[in-house]
């Protein structure tokens, strides 16, 4: 591991501790939502991070093309909870879901 | 040879697929498409059996690159029961959507079927996967088509369930994708046959046993982090909770029981084992008696669910420290009963809100004589479920004490026995009031569609008659995996 | 090394003002940032094509997804506040109608 | 500069403020969230510590891809790992894609985002102008994807923007005719995909097995299909709901 690759592995793991944080303490479902991308972020940025030899070396191109996947599958996902975030706000008036079922 | 085993690998995965697509694309003919195809699709996850029966195991190396650079889809023992647990539940469910969603209800017939078939083939795809990021891949896809299922009633509870729903499902994701990273930064390979060989004992694998393990047990509700399970399962359409608890919820399950047998075994001897096994009876004692207090009947069912996942987990660390064989059989038994008693469970719920539209258990009085073939259903899948013999359940059950004995841990013996005892109460809790006369005229109830009637009862007579069945699904489980081409271990 | 702490630096302090700032708006803003900072990231890694991506899509495509739907919770919030007012509005009288008839009576 | 409303200002000024921005102000540290803080510290702590013991020597693809680069029909190496060693999972996620409209189509009966909006004559001019081009930016980002960065996503993004800004500009009413379009355009990239993974197991190769030689065009075919599936999942996701479909909500009749 070179020390760039490691630096941003620590921060790759940081991004996806405050993401987790906030996915789990915030009740806003739009920062819900941004947690989750952020939590995404980081892992990708340890993926990108274990393929980096050092610089002008070869580098491991598996771990990008993963990555790219993930992108692609972490918008669909973003998608899909918007339109599912608003759908609730507009049934309930409520941009949440942490209070009490109610029967409708 | 053009029909060997690796061509019906592939066909059960692009199958679904394809007529997802095509159902999509052609809204009106959706239904058509739905139950032609699950047709098909059962019958070659048949020919895919008994082509593994014959031939054993399987290696398909998508793209001809073969592990490390490619991926590959391995199909064994495991892989094969769980394809054929899918296939019978979900022909069962695909006849009793075509009654439950009315041609007059266009939108949820139109989306139904893509989701369905959607989820139908992330679910082969994912049995059949042998690497760790295309797992991730096909995880996903399941977890979309199971919260837009979740959704598709529209009411706001089942809107808002679902939105949990795919919050912690996604959470779960990317804790298992961070694990992976792990994985690959630890030991560069992402094929869980290689990665057997490759494993060491170190940080690396601590954090990403720990990430992998949690993310998949938020995914597949393990106590305490079942909550989201009940109002998803119970709020969803009656055909959609009876998939998500017979099937999708043993998806992750079936990773972690394959992350713990290839990959992360090195830390058997850890405590990580023990605390899965503690969180199952936790789960077990926790479910049941919740589900003792719910006063509506799917809800009752869902905690149920929350209850019998906890039983997979008990027996990890016996799984793990030798006798795999007979250990893997017993969980893997309990895991197609709880399937086909589970979805009968749903499904006969769905038919009694049907008939009555009211699903408070204190309205069932005198159903016996008013639905007796849906009280029959729900009382074969209970019988299963309390682990009565002869059913499934009971054989499922059996295998587990059996090996908890040969173990001496006395108190999943003891656990085991109340966990039955509990679930007694909870299925009489329905069946009961049924048995009694109503006082006042019988409600008018509406007729349930042949189809719905039917399928469910099926499954339920499926559930008692996998009690007769083990034996073929140990021989059919002791199919193991094709040892690798990577230096010796 | 100074340039890549700086960037470091950079993203930790801009992601987590953008998890906890109270505006949700500013939030949405400071994540867009935040994403061409990440796709910045990765071309000093070495992945030209993941930053292409993550600009287009990661960023792009998902910063404008949250800004088009959270206008659209915005408009939809007031409408729903607005009805819910009115029901209450009508509550009201017809509770004070039904007291009128209980005193009558 | 975004003011935040605070407890300096008049209560009225501060619900004006919170009306426009949309402020969610539930972001206090109480002692629940403090504890989930120092749950998630500790854990991110561990990993950190995991981070450190990463071994150095661990044999990693680069030069197996290398090696095999040749054979792909490519000669960019994210590429080729992408469409064509790895290509299974490229197709699950343009499953993924295709998934996620249907989803979104299910749970919004309704565009999120009125197709039409006023518009200007120099926007749409500009916009006019602008398409061609842009298309062209996309042929070109999926032509040279095969040797350096860009392809099919990258591509299809472009695509996808061209869409948002045809929207956003409604130089032309989308009519039932071209609503009619809409679904082939969205499974087509999938449905290549899936013919290519079939067609590859009737030639005799494993599923996704391009014949020898004949990558290069049949990835050049895949990717192209991908690209417009890609460019017009992007923009559905955007307006977040089905174009023209039904305005009644779920729920209120059974």
């Amino acid at each position: 591991m070179t020390e760039t690759a490691l630096l941003y592995m620590v921060v790759g793991v940081v991004l996806f501790g405050m993401g987790l944080f906030a996915l789990v303490a915030y009740p806003h479902l739009l920062r819900k939502i941004l947690a989750m991308n952020v939590m995404g972020t980081g892992t990708f940025m340890v993926f990108i991070a274990i393929a980096h030899n050092g610089d002008n070396q070869p580098i491991d191109p598996i771990p990008h093309a993963l990555v790219i996947t993930g992108i692609v599958v972490a918008v669909c996902s973003t998608g899909l909870a918007l339109a599912l975030a608003s759908q609730v706000q507009a049934l309930t008036g409520q941009p949440r879901i942490d209070g009490s079922e109610r029967e409708e | 040879m053009i029909f060997d085993t690796t061509v019906w690998m592939s066909l059960v995965i692009l199958l679904p697929l394809a007529a997802a697509i095509t159902a999509f694309l052609l809204p009106r003919h959706a239904l058509a498409i739905g139950l032609t195809s699950s047709g098909l699709i059962v019958l070659s996850v048949i020919a895919l059996t008994i082509s593994l029966v014959d031939g054993g195991a399987a290696r398909d190396q998508m793209g001809g690159w073969g592990a490390p650079l490619g991926i590959d889809l391995v199909a064994d023992g495991l892989s094969a029961v769980m394809l054929l647990m899918t296939a019978a539940v979900g022909l069962a469910i695909t006849i009793y959507a075509k009654g439950y969603f009315p041609a007059r209800d266009a939108h949820k017939r139109a989306f139904f079927w893509p989701l369905w078939l959607f989820l139908w083939g992330s679910l082969n795809a994912l049995f059949l996967s042998g690497d760790i990021f295309n797992l991730f891949v096909t995880l996903e896809l399941l977890g979309l088509s199971a919260v837009a299922l979740t959704a598709l009633v529209g009411k706001p509870t089942a809107v808002r369930a679902a939105m949990r729903y795919l919050l912690v499902g996604l959470a779960g994701s990317m804790m298992y994708l961070l694990g992976v990273a792990f994985v690959y930064a630890g030991y560069g390979a992402l094929d869980i046959a290689q990665l057997r060989m490759l494993v060491a004992d170190g940080p690396p694998l601590y954090a990403a046993a720990t990430l992998m393990t949690v993310g998949l047990m938020m995914k597949g509700a393990l106590f305490p982090l079942h909550f989201w399970l009940p109002p998803a399962h119970a709020n969803a359409a009656a055909p959609v909770s009876a998939l998500l608890s017979a099937l999708v919820v043993k998806a992750p399950f079936y990773i972690m029981l394959r992350l713990w047998m290839d990959v992360l075994y090195p830390l058997a001897d850890t405590a990580a084992p023990q605390v899965l096994s503690a969180l199952g009876i936790a789960a077990i004692l926790w479910g049941s008696i919740q589900a003792l207090r719910q006063p509506k009947f799917k809800l009752l069912v869902a905690y149920s669910t929350v209850a019998q996942l906890g039983y997979l987990f008990l027996l990890i660390p016996a799984l793990l420290a030798d006798s795999r064989p007979q250990v893997l059989g017993a969980i893997v038994s309990f895991m197609v009963a709880h399937a086909a008693a589970k979805a009968a469970a749903f499904l006969s719920a769905g038919n009694i809100l049907h008939a009555t539209g009211d699903e408070q258990i204190a309205s069932f009085t005198g159903l016996l004589r008013t639905l007796p073939l849906t009280v029959t259903t729900f009382a074969l899948a209970g019988l299963s479920l309390v682990a009565l013999p002869p059913s499934g359940g009971f054989i499922a059950k059996w295998l587990l004490l059996d090996r908890a004995l040969a173990n001496g841990d006395w108190w999943l013996v003891v656990v085991i026995i109340a966990g039955g005892l509990l679930a007694a109460g909870y299925v009489m809790r329905v069946l009961g009031p049924t048995f009694r006369e109503r006082e006042t005229k019988p409600t008018n109830a509406r007729a349930v569609p042949r189809s719905m009637a039917l399928s469910a009862f099926g499954l339920s007579v499926l559930a008692i008659i996998l009690g007769f069945m083990g034996v073929y699904l140990l021989d059919l489980l002791a199919i193991e995996p094709v040892s690798m081409m990577v230096g010796g271990g | 090394m100074i340039l890549d702490l700086l960037l470091a630096f950079a993203l930790l302090l801009i992601a987590w003002t953008s998890l906890s700032s109270p505006d949700l708006f500013r939030s949405v803003v400071l994540f867009i940032t935040f994403g061409l900072l990440v796709a910045l990231v990765w071309v000093r890694l070495g992945a030209p094509d993941v930053a292409m991506a993550e600009a287009a899509v990661g960023s792009g495509l998902t910063g404008a997804l949250l800004l088009s739907t959270l206008s659209h919770m915005r408009r939809n919030q007031r409408r729903y506040d607005a009805s819910r007012q009115e029901k209450n509005d009508r509550n009201a009288e017809s509770d004070d109608a039904e007291q009128k008839e209980a005193e009558v009576a | 500069m975004i003011v935040t409303p605070n407890r300096m200002m008049p209560s009225r000024k501060r619900r004006k403020l919170r009306d426009e921005n949309y402020i969610d102000d539930d972001v206090k540290l109480t002692p629940a969230r403090r504890v989930i803080l120092a749950m998630v510290a500790v854990l991110t702590v561990v990993l950190v510590m995991a981070v450190f013991a990463v071994p150095d020597d661990v044999v990693r693809l680069t030069q197996l891809t290398e090696d095999r680069l040749p054979e792909s029909g490519v000669s960019n190496t994210v590429t080729a790992v992408l469409i064509n060693f790895r290509g299974y999972d490229t197709f699950l996620e343009v499953s993924v894609l295709l998934l996620s409209i249907i989803g979104v189509w299910s749970v919004a009966r309704r565009a999120r985002v009125p197709v039409k909006v006023p518009n200007t004559p120099v926007l749409r001019v500009f916009v006019r102008l602008l398409m061609p081009l842009m298309v062209i930016v996309a042929g070109y980002l999926l032509w040279i994807g095969s040797d350096v960065p860009g392809g099919a996503f990258q591509g299809g993004a472009v695509l996808g923007g061209m869409g948002v800004l045809w929207i956003a500009a409604a130089v032309d009413d989308p009519g039932s005719r071209e609503r009619r379009l809409l679904r082939p355009l969205l499974i087509v990239g999938m449905a290549f995909f899936l013919g290519a993974g079939a067609l590859a197991i009737v030639v005799g190769g494993s599923m996704m097995q391009y014949p020898e030689g004949e990558a290069k065009t049949w990835i050049l075919i895949i990717e192209s299909a991908a690209t417009f599936s890609i460019g017009a999942t992007l923009v559905m996701l955007f307006l977040g709901g089905q174009p023209g479909g039904s305005s009644r909500e779920d729920g209120k009749k059974s």
